[in-house]
């Protein structure tokens, strides 16, 4: 975990996002796919709190070596702030954080399914998993086309892809879920990362815990910190031995889960009356 | 004005190397931090609230922004006061950094449970974090009642190793008698504020913006607050040492509470987004000092310099 | 969704043409903001407060910005209720706009005798602004206490042509059995809330950066603890009318208020950076309304969404 | 009173001043000397509340018509702020605030006595006294010659000046109460214009009102609206007839007083015990 002062070197649009290229060599060095940085509002804003995002890119080779890229939407005056920062503006930046996505041993196939700019850090995962001769298929999921990260680096990543637009603009009309169960079949992929709008990474999760094929999600929950210690980003999570449950911190035990270990329905509600809160018997604190 | 600064406090025999702490909630117990920040030149780390029991806490959203500021509603999730003595005690002891450990309950019986257990922890004070509902007195809050106050920091006290500070919450018709009861009862010191009762809302989706529908109100909006209950209480019980806490950011936010009084001073959400605000707070204020040719924190402490006659305090003079 | 909109609102009798007021001491009574705002649009004004006698307030300084809002310590400047009658009230009555009397006073008496004056005044309701001290109770704020509130509200409503509303303080135990002892002496309505009372120091000259000492804090800061004041309120008096007050500057501001359960809302410190703020309000909460197929404020008001189980609400849930 | 939007032509240092020139054509065909405007702080800053600034120039006439500009220092959030605006952004401004300085009807000899950026608005009393056929003299007081305002604009303008800093770096060593007897005498000015730090108002006034010199002071006081609303700035006044005093707004009443009609001691400070807190008898609210 770094804390830097890092300047910034291009923020661009892509479709409806933003790129932004940071120089960071010392987080770009440690990154893995699935961690995420935060970036710190300037003093004198209304908005105090840092803003969490995911790496997209960290760059240790080539032209843009010690370089870590972002990708953002601007929903909101954090994000409309940082979609005004210029060249060499700097920016304060911890990372990286939390636990990033296991890389599978045995299995061969693997498949990515992204929601909106959840591909952010599924480009990055898949280009390690090639990098360790894993055969990687996606599945990039969006409302429109302009929401489909860039589409053609995607393309050039994956060994199949299958994009879905929920208005048909680019790809198939519909949404991941629709896809999911014929890709499964054709690529008859080992394990699934997903990263996306919990509703969606929930139901991924469901479908392949019925097919018995790992799924490991990326969450998002609201932060404070992203430090570990304002307890602000917790989700619910059963033990390993599947006795008991315990909310656990998204930014630090995350955001990459065991999306079979996830109590969604806890999270995500309904909320169940008290009775059955508990179906995994005895509470049982459970810790990492 | 270039005298020799010291930034040592001595809070009637609690010692701590700055007057800036590390508030409850805010840091943990210090572990994550460790990773960013040398907790050598953090002046002391009140961990978060301890309880009893493990405790999961508020569904979430636990955390909404609001200007300046922010609301949390965590429930004070917590892995319990057994799990702290196993884990984090023997980590505290070698941090080198002076701990106090926060204590949460539900009932007078929880308090004090808890603080027998702490007899064994390295902590050189217990901050007793009243401003929770009591299950036995219809979930009123210990610190929103001079009785109830006095009854669980009297139980805290007669059971303690150490020191016990009384952490309040402003949200009280009459602060200073709460505080007043909490002396007589035994409590070393006082931490003022707490989080201040807030809430928010998703017009879009006409929900609270908080699992817990209400949450603490904390951040720079309520240090003019925080300030406020430093002057009124350190006023009211000179020689009483006072802990403030609420909305500090920078050296000059920690000097208007030494000059309102207080001893020393707690950064909590501010170190959310500058892991390193109780180290830089530290060092500004010692900048500070020498500029204004002033040798230690104690020496400006309550120097306020108010007007010949000071108007009616308790109005809101609008 | 593209419902006829009508922003009118009708508290219990007590009408206005939008639900956003200027609140009391942040529009005068509308002589100044004139020259620039086209009063008609303005859903009402509640006038600075009025007392018996001239009145010259606090010395200077009498403002102090802090995060997000400001501290003020005016002093209830104002030239007197006779003053009022003379020279405002003609005025008033040409505007076209519904006016609320604000009144404060020292003493049951005072407010007894500002009321009655009041009688001939061209005004749609009185708002009793209770935060200030009784002088005849050892400076004990009114609203602070049920006994002094429900009695000075008590005098009034028997003394007054048109319905009072009582506005109180946040900064109180116990919000809703003051509100209760207001309604039960015959308060009509209640306005949520006043200022936080609040500090600040200048640590260049260690003097208070108020003349007063401690001032009213507004502004963006508050509007989490006025939007639970009114929660708070609103679910314990269902019926009642209630005014949201309290860091209010766009529609989505006002609307979360409506939401927690207000009838309208007033705008206070956003009218000194954009004295347009009541119109913009209203104006952008009619957008919102039609956005959301609703056709009048009243449609909004309470609709808020709790969860199945809400938490306790008078923690603070650190 | 006129709230617009107003293009910010240029931006630019002067001395240790900014020197901001807005388009502003309403406001500055309405604006006479000593008024002042309200700039709004962007929203989504910490800082919530307007900032007033005295007009230094406003041009209806020539290449410039249309303008005002403004002269500030930047001391704190605001006026750090609007040190970074550029040419094309758009401010938000309220004016002409206030009451203006009075033109003598028989009076020809003009004494206007400046402190640091009081001078902004008595450049542009100078020239307004000069196109009525006034003669203008000036005494311009700094505590160093960066803060010592356009001293060549100020020359050109003023049949006579003399200039003071603390540290001597430009004119005579000293302030401007030093030379303000020497300065009376020679010039024989029949009437005195003073705007600067209050305390120096303060001397000024009470020096003039030994002389029996009519003396106009433009004040500071702290602002929350500068609409007459909030009653935050208020300084105490002297009833016309001598009888009782009131607080009056520095933002509608003023910001330009009759240096003998304010009660120095009472707003300034020393403050007295009650007992003597009136000694121009009955207490009599004092309304214009
Ligand atoms: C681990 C993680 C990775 C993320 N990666 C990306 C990314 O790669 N690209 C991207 O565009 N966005 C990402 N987000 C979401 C992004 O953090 C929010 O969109 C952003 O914080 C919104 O800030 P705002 O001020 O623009 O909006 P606001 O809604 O005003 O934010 C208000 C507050 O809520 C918090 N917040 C709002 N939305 C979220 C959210 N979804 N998750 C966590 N906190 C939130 C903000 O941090 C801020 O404290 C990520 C979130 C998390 C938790
Ligand atoms: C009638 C009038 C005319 C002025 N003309 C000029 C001018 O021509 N050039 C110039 O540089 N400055 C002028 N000032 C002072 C200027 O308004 C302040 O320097 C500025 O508001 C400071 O804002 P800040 O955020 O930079 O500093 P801060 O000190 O952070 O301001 C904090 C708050 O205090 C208020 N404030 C601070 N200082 C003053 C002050 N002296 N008077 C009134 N309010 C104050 C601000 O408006 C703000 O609300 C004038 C003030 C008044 C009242
Ligand atoms: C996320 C969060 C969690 C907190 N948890 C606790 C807690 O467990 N016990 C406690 O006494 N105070 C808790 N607090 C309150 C802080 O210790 C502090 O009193 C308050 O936040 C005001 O200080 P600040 O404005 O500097 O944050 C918490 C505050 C925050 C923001
Ligand atoms: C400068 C100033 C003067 C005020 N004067 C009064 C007053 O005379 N009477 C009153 O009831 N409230 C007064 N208030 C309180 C406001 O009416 C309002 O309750 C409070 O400011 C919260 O709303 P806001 O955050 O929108 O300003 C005053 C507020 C300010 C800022
Ligand atoms: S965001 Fe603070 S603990 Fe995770
Ligand atoms: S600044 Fe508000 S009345 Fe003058």
């Amino acid at each position: 975990m770094i804390r830097a002062r890092c300047e910034v070197l291009s923020n661009r649009r892509t479709g409806a996002y933003w790129s932004l290229t940071l120089v960071a060599p010392d987080i770009a060095e440690e990154a893995r796919p699935g961690q995420f940085v935060e970036v710190a509002v300037p003093r004198g804003r209304d908005v105090i709190l840092r803003r969490p995002f995911s790496i997209h890119q960290a760059s240790r080779r080539g032209g843009w070596a010690g370089t870590l890229e972002l990708v953002f939407e601007p929903v909101g005056p954090g994000t409309r702030w940082l979609a005004e920062v210029r060249p060499h503006d700097v920016l304060d930046v911890i990372g990286p954080l939390g636990r990033s996505f296991h890389y599978p041993r045995e299995a061969t196939s693997c498949l990515l399914v992204a929601g909106g700019y959840g591909a952010a850090p599924l480009h990055f995962l898949g280009e390690e998993l090639r990098a360790r001769n894993k055969v990687v298929h996606m599945v990039v999921g969006a409302r429109t086309h302009e929401r489909v990260l860039k589409p053609v680096e995607a393309k050039r990543l994956a060994t199949s892809i299958v994009i879905t637009t929920e208005d048909g603009t680019m790809g198939e009309r519909g949404v991941v879920t629709d896809v999911l169960p014929a890709v499964l079949d054709r690529t008859r992929a080992q394990v699934v990362y997903a990263c996306g709008p919990n509703p969606m990474l929930r139901a991924v999760a469901e479908y392949c815990r019925r097919r018995a094929v790992p799924c490991q999600v990326a969450v998002e929950e609201k932060m404070a910190c992203g430090l570990g210690v304002c307890w602000s980003c917790v989700v619910p999570v059963v033990a390993a031995d599947g006795r008991g449950w315990w909310n656990v911190r998204a930014c630090v035990e995350g955001p990459v889960f065991n999306g079979a270990r996830v109590w969604w329905d806890r999270w995500l509600g309904p909320a169940r009356p008290p009775a059955e809160e508990e179906p995994l018997g005895a509470v049982e604190a459970r810790r990492r | 004005m270039s005298a020799k600064v010291s930034l040592a406090v001595d809070l009637n025999g609690v010692r701590f190397p700055t007057p800036v702490l590390a508030a409850s909630g805010t840091f943990n117990a210090g572990r994550e931090m460790a990773q960013l920040v040398d907790l050598r030149e953090v002046g002391g780390i009140v961990t978060k609230s301890i309880t009893l029991h493990p405790t999961r806490g508020l569904p979430v959203p636990r955390m909404a922004e609001t200007p300046c500021g922010m609301l949390n509603a965590i429930g004070l999730q917590n892995p319990g006061v057994e799990e702290f003595l196993a884990k984090e005690a023997p980590f505290i002891a070698s941090l080198g950094v002076p701990v106090v450990a926060s204590v949460a309950g539900r009932s007078v019986e929880e308090f004090a449970q808890v603080t027998l257990r702490l007899r064994e922890a390295p902590v050189v004070a217990i901050e007793a974090n009243i401003s929770c509902p009591n299950v036995e007195r219809r979930n009123q809050v210990f610190a929103c009642h001079p009785d109830m106050a006095a009854e669980v920091i009297g139980a805290m006290v007669r059971l303690s190793r150490v020191p016990v500070f009384a952490k309040l919450t402003a949200d009280v018709t009459d602060l200073v008698a709460v505080a007043e009861a909490c002396v007589r009862a035994g409590a070393h010191g006082l931490s003022l504020i707490n989080t201040v009762l807030g809430m928010a809302v998703d017009v879009e989706t006409f929900r609270p913006k908080l699992g817990g529908v209400t949450g603490g109100l904390s951040g720079p909006a309520i240090r003019p607050i925080a300030v406020r209950c430093v002057y009124q209480v350190a006023r009211a019980l000179p020689g009483v040492p006072i802990m403030g806490v609420g909305g500090i950011v920078t050296a000059d936010d920690a000097a208007e509470f030494l000059l309102a009084g207080a001893w020393a001073v707690q950064v909590g959400t501010a170190n959310f987004f500058d892991p390193h605000a109780t180290v830089a707070v530290a060092r500004g204020l010692e900048r500070y000092l020498r500029r204004k040719g002033l040798g230690s924190p104690a020496e400006l402490r309550g120097r306020l310099e108010l007007p010949e006659r000071v108007p009616e305090l308790a109005s809101r003079p609008g």
